[in-house]
């Protein structure tokens, strides 16, 4: 049954050095709060999981938190590299991060069989392709009908999922809603999982009975973070907020502005500030 | 560059885009990468084909957005589609499905036989570069019914030998696809800033058959970093219309204003 | 691109005779128009697949035209047996009735595969059921990861699925709420897809982006005919005929009284007749 | 017999149904099926376990019918349910995935070690008696945490050796699961109209731990087809409160005007 808690209590009972962790969002509903309050209480040697790791995994990697990463695309996405993941990967700065690579299909599957409490997935994947050659985790399982070859990708179960919502209402129920992505996947496959939201509604008993709603008992801590996406967003709350992405490409270029950038915006921050920062994004939503 | 009324002045890109949107017809259903795809297939639906289906791997079905999105998950592809799937239906139910007639991919490196680098320059396990990797590509590479690839020329790009299959085009050429047991057609038209390519039918090595306005062979021999063959016959690209030059103008136009004005 | 049309050439235009045909429905939304136009255009040798078969299958079982099922549970539901369906197995009346019988998590499985495009699913499943002694198609495939041994039943793809939905809109685009069932993915599945709706509305403009639509281009025709799930229901249009329900174990109860009432209700009436039918269902909804 | 103020005075069918109400605990996720198991869901939803969460295998998650529904799907379930989803994510994420923590399953057939026949009567390519089949019961058998049974007594129905396995019980007995590779517990509870049984901790043989209220052992051995085993302290299960027999009631009651209402 989720607990309603300040988004600190929700990240430290939850989160442990050495941990598996995922922080879903497929370009929509970035849990950037969550990852910013990881950053504050300073979590070594973690597994980060996501299929499009983005600013919050290039700040943690720049961090030195992540000792590795299992992923299918490491850009930023619209703009180009991830340049404190890059620095990591090249030239192990501020320390070697181990990867696990897999293709979107590949990942999006491995979180489906997690979800599905199976120990794997198969799916038509990696034909000729060169990841099957370097990713030890896939392998291969034969159809006993067709004897067709089919990909095969270990389930992902992280310790932990972070995802953002736009709605919690007071039983702790969860609303995702527009591109949901995979966020329902990584809540159900976590051993824990932990929310933040936009805002809490009374209840949900106006809503469309087929949405994404995720039952109170699938969730552990629920923490009530307005703006908490951004530089993403949440639909019907507040738009993307392009500029940041843009800029971070410059930030992330240099080690010591990045880490003046982390200092000012996140280790002297709170979560309290991330209303102020989507302020301008909402009329546009 | 301004467009309006001066038709005849277009960029290379803009002639790029342009082209790849008239490869692209009504009834495709077509998987968008970020871009120029994106551009090519937006023009396509304002111009000739208005009907034709645009997904995006972040789940949205059939969208038609007024702006272009800066990432594949904007707030604007779901506001206009037809409706929103969660990932893994998409890659499930969509593309593995074989419902998607047109994958549509960039290229960090390109080959003759139309595999494609986005993961690596250099070593694998010891990168050069780290590139942002496959994403969708590897299974779009082998479940969309065809394969478009647009990219602008240069010797980094177009290579001898990619340093990394991220995804798989035609191999080594030849039947190698089928080989290797996919059913799909592959890589079968590739349109770059100064020409349109398309595999030769036996060895699948990518052929100019058509160049665009003003180019010239050099040009494009000195652009590729492979030797290049042409087509015995060789066209000429129609240069853009003015429709479809005010088109892709008016969209860009509204892009940058819309993403501009979000912040 | 679906097409709209009546029903009577949905049906001849999309189901032959020796077709495997899927009319799903999870209690809600049943086809039982499409199946009634079945029956009239008198179809042979069909293969017919559905979790859940229920009265339309008893009444195309009743009147010969199938020469297998495929299926998880052959009741009436809430009610008790289908006597159409046990006259034929248990005494080959009024031909010979194949079956390929799974549990629903396998059917449920089979046609996510299909809808998937993959040859088969991987489940847990089946573990001391003597269902897998009994049916060939069940078989199991081994984890690469964990050893662990699944089992494994092939996709399902029907060459033709028949659904009713409430929505279309004028392009086409169908709109299924409530219950979904597997509808979706017997229409991803299928080869050819029909589907019946209560209306048909200007654009689906206003509908939430996670809704379960299906686009015009899965679709093959659209007939429109409102009432077409009675006795089952749809749901925001009218609710369940339950009397009808407990009326049909005594109708099939007796050989000669079934073949009356199929006379009069389905052979002498039209897809227009379903309206009627649940007029007095509609207050109620 | 009318429930008015007489709370003395009530049925075996009732007292089946509220002992299996009393059973549920407000932290159970209980995967429902029909009939007898809806109803004690359900009473006990209404008496001291409002929390509970109850899922029906149409997709409805966490509902709180007002009336009992005829079927798995009827609309009610999805009106009051906190979320619809597709059958296959209802088998795959929560069944299969292990989020079920008491699945209620009723029975044509059952045998001393809780395998569950509702297949075929007879030989299951020429069945005596053909029955609707397991529908979700196999995997429910196996996927959710513990099992509870349900059923009227009869010799027909509780029998020495069942037709066909339809769903596994604890097979011949003892760890017979465990040797399956079966990570959950399997039936650890049977609710009769006439006693509550649970398996003996080592040979997994269901026996009875308490007698309803005026029932004798005689009663209970005459109306089942295997031996019966008594536990040495035998229990009398406590009579329906008069809270419990009217909520039953008034459930009846609201569900038979409904169904009535609608036709």
């Amino acid at each position: 049954m989720a607990m309603f808690m300040p988004l600190a209590q929700a990240v430290s009972e939850n989160l442990k050095n050495g941990d598996s962790a995922a922080f879903e969002g497929f370009t929509h509903l970035i849990p950037t709060a969550a990852a910013h309050e990881a950053i504050r209480q300073g979590f070594r040697d973690l597994t980060l999981i996501r299929m499009t790791p983005d600013l919050i995994y290039d700040q943690m990697i720049g961090m030195g938190m992540v000792r590795k990463m299992v992923f299918s695309y490491v850009g930023n996405p619209g703009v180009g590299l991830l340049r404190r993941a890059r620095d990591a990967i090249e030239n192990g700065y501020p320390r070697d991060l181990e990867i696990e690579e897999h293709s979107h299909a590949g990942m999006a599957n491995a979180y489906e069989a997690g979800a599905a409490g199976l120990p794997f997935a198969a799916f038509r994947g990696y034909l000729g392709a060169e990841l099957a050659r370097v990713t030890p985790t896939i392998k291969s399982v034969t159809c006993p009908f067709t004897g067709e070859v089919l990909a095969a990708v270990p389930a992902l179960r992280p310790d932990v999922s972070f995802i953002h919502a736009q709605k919690a209402d007071r039983k702790g129920n969860v609303l995702v809603e527009g591109i949901v992505g995979v966020q329902k996947e990584a809540v159900l496959a976590a051993k824990r999982a932990v929310v933040t939201v936009e805002e809490v509604v009374d209840d949900f008993d106006d809503l469309h009975p087929n949405l994404c709603v995720l039952p109170s008992w699938t969730i552990t801590a629920i923490a009530v973070v307005p703006g908490g996406a951004h530089p993403s967003y949440a639909h019907g709350h507040y738009v993307r907020d392009n500029a940041a992405y843009v800029a971070w490409d410059e930030i992330a270029a240099d080690r010591e502005r990045f880490a003046a950038w982390m200092q000012e915006n996140v280790i002297e921050a709170t979560p309290e500030d991330f209303a102020g920062r989507v302020k301008h994004l909402r009329k546009a939503a | 560059m301004s467009g309006n009324g001066n038709t005849q002045a277009f960029t290379p890109g803009e002639m790029m885009t342009i082209a790849a949107s008239r490869a692209l017809k009504g009834e495709d259903v077509c998987f968008v990468g970020i871009g120029a795809p994106s551009a090519a297939c937006n023009v396509a639906r304002l111009t000739h084909a208005p009907d034709i289906t645009l997904i995006y791997e972040s789940g949205t079905i059939g969208t038609a957005p007024d702006v272009l999105p800066l990432s594949i998950g904007d707030g604007e592809l779901c506001d206009t589609a037809v409706t929103t799937v969660p990932v893994p239906e998409m890659f499930r139910y969509w593309l593995q499905g074989g419902r998607v007639s047109i994958g549509f991919l960039g290229a960090a490196q390109l080959d003759r036989f139309g595999n494609i680098n986005t993961t690596v320059i250099g070593d694998y396990a010891h990168p050069k570069t780290r590139l942002p990797g496959g994403g969708g590509a590897p299974e779009i590479a082998s479940s969309a019914g065809e394969i478009y690839i647009t990219m602008a020329q240069s010797k980094r790009g177009m290579v001898d030998k990619i340093d990394f299959y991220t995804s798989f085009g035609h191999g080594e050429g030849g039947d190698h696809r089928q080989r290797l047991g996919i059913t799909t057609a592959g890589p079968t038209l590739l349109i770059t800033d100064l020409a349109i390519w398309k595999p030769d039918p036996v060895t699948k090595e990518f052929t100019v058959v058509s160049l665009h306005p003003g180019v010239t062979r050099q040009q494009v021999a000195d652009t590729c970093g492979w030797t290049v063959r042409f087509a015995e016959e060789l066209a000429e690209t129609p240069a853009p219309t003015e429709l479809e030059l005010k088109t892709l103008r008016d969209l860009q136009a509204r892009t940058k204003a819309a993403h501009a004005a979000a912040n």
